[in-house]
């Protein structure tokens, strides 16, 4: 069986909350730590909620798919709108010494995540992908792609 | 999100529990800013029940922070549960917000 | 907006807790009576669980597409599977009054939605349509299709 | 789903806590399974922290009291949250379910 589950939600921040239980339900489901689990949520959440504000300029009338992906090497989850483009350059958040409001969530997707990429092949909008590696047996914790 | 607001001889305290994201953050804000509109002096914030938090709600606290910073008014956090204070340590917030263990804590300082 | 959320899962059953997780907390984010969502949470998870036991003869690698909406007048939700046809006339469930095992979700099926209906016109597989009327303002009971 | 089987003076009791459903009724049907083959004469079900039973949760409850009948044991069931109350009812189960309030009314019938 392939553990994929696929959801699609309006783009209103009402439906955060639902992303982030089916993140938490598909990592529990699946028997991943819980600490692996917890950082996914939260970059999902960082994640469509940028789409939101973003991508799709605060329109609440939009969609947002997420593909929620479990092998024994990854959780893996990609995060599609049809918004305007990413600025990748511009992906930087504030410097985190800055004290100020904003700029904190791409930060915060970066330090949860393995991997973060946008896929720069689709056409129309954005795909988004975050990878958690799993902790591999032996201790080896050196699993890069 | 469920919120309420207490007084204690002049302090405020904002007991939140819940999730705070980018949906129920402007829930957070609109009280916040109210007391600040009223310089309260002290306004401290009940984190006990809050079960999770992410970049909206930090920008809410943040600007709270600033908006009280132009009356010298003092923003206290304290029942700050593990996972929120590892958001506060990694965005380097831990310098500059007031935290405490209990509300007798915050009351006391 | 439309609030319309769409999942799709794996046959298999441990994704039926994630399938009530999001039944409930579309119902919670949009304010729908708790009984209403317990009740169709109900009834969503045994008609998912009839999928994978009879529509895919407990074929856990195919999927099942789970479509949630809610309007002021209703809380609907489409079941789709690419199995076995289900003969509708066979859909009875046991006598309730003989005590044995199965034969009975059908039932519970019926008493927790106003409608219950197979979509005639798929042509592979199911489409099971489930609503649940929502209660109309001044006392109003009377809002059958 | 979790569960917990102990021992009162040679009565079993089956304590489960979480959902009852398609993916771990046969977490629930294997130890009562294997009680009845031992021919266990009373056998309760402590449902307090069931949140969510459905028919595959009834069907091994009906399959287990008809087991238990073969030798004339009994299995009792307490602490039934009314939710799950409200489906054994509906399912006409409560006519042939033997079912209590507390473990101590259970053990003392
Ligand atoms: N999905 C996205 N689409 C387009 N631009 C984005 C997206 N996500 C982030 N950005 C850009 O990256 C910047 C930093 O994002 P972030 O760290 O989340 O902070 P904030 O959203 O608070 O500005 C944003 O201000 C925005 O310019
Ligand atoms: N999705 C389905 N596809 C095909 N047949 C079905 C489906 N759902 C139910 N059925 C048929 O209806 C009967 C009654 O279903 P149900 O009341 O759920 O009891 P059970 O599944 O325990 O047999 C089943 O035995 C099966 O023959």
């Amino acid at each position: 069986m392939k553990d994929e589950v696929v959801i699609t939600v309006p783009s209103h921040p009402k439906y955060l909350s639902l992303v982030r239980a089916v993140t938490v339900m598909m990592g529990a489901q699946n028997k991943i730590d819980d600490t692996v689990i917890r950082q996914m949520e939260h970059a999902v959440d960082e994640a469509c909620s940028n789409v939101i504000k973003h991508a799709y300029a605060g329109d609440q009338n939009k969609q947002i798919g997420v593909t929620l992906r479990i092998s024994p090497e990854a959780f893996e989850v990609i995060i599609e709108d049809s918004g305007l483009k990413a600025d990748v350059a511009s992906l930087k958040g504030r410097g985190l010494d800055e004290i100020k409001p904003g700029g904190l969530g791409v930060h915060l997707i970066k330090r949860a995540c393995d991997v973060v990429e946008f896929d720069e092949k689709k056409e129309k909008g954005n795909r988004l992908r975050l990878v958690k590696y799993l902790k591999v047996k032996h201790g080896d914790k050196d699993h890069g792609p | 999100m469920e919120i309420k607001i207490t007084d204690h001889e002049g302090v405020k305290i904002i007991s939140l529990s819940g999730d705070i994201d980018m949906y129920t953050s402007p829930e957070v804000r609109k009280p916040l800013l109210r007391l600040i509109d009223q310089r309260v002096p002290v306004i401290m914030i009940d984190l006990t029940d809050v079960a999770y938090i992410d970049s909206s709600g930090i920008a809410t606290f943040v600007e709270g922070l600033k908006g009280m910073m132009s009356y010298r008014g003092r923003l206290k956090f304290f029942g700050i549960p593990e996972r929120v204070k590892e958001i506060f340590n990694f965005s380097k917030l831990d310098r500059v917000f007031d935290m405490y263990g209990s509300m007798e804590d915050a009351l006391k300082s």
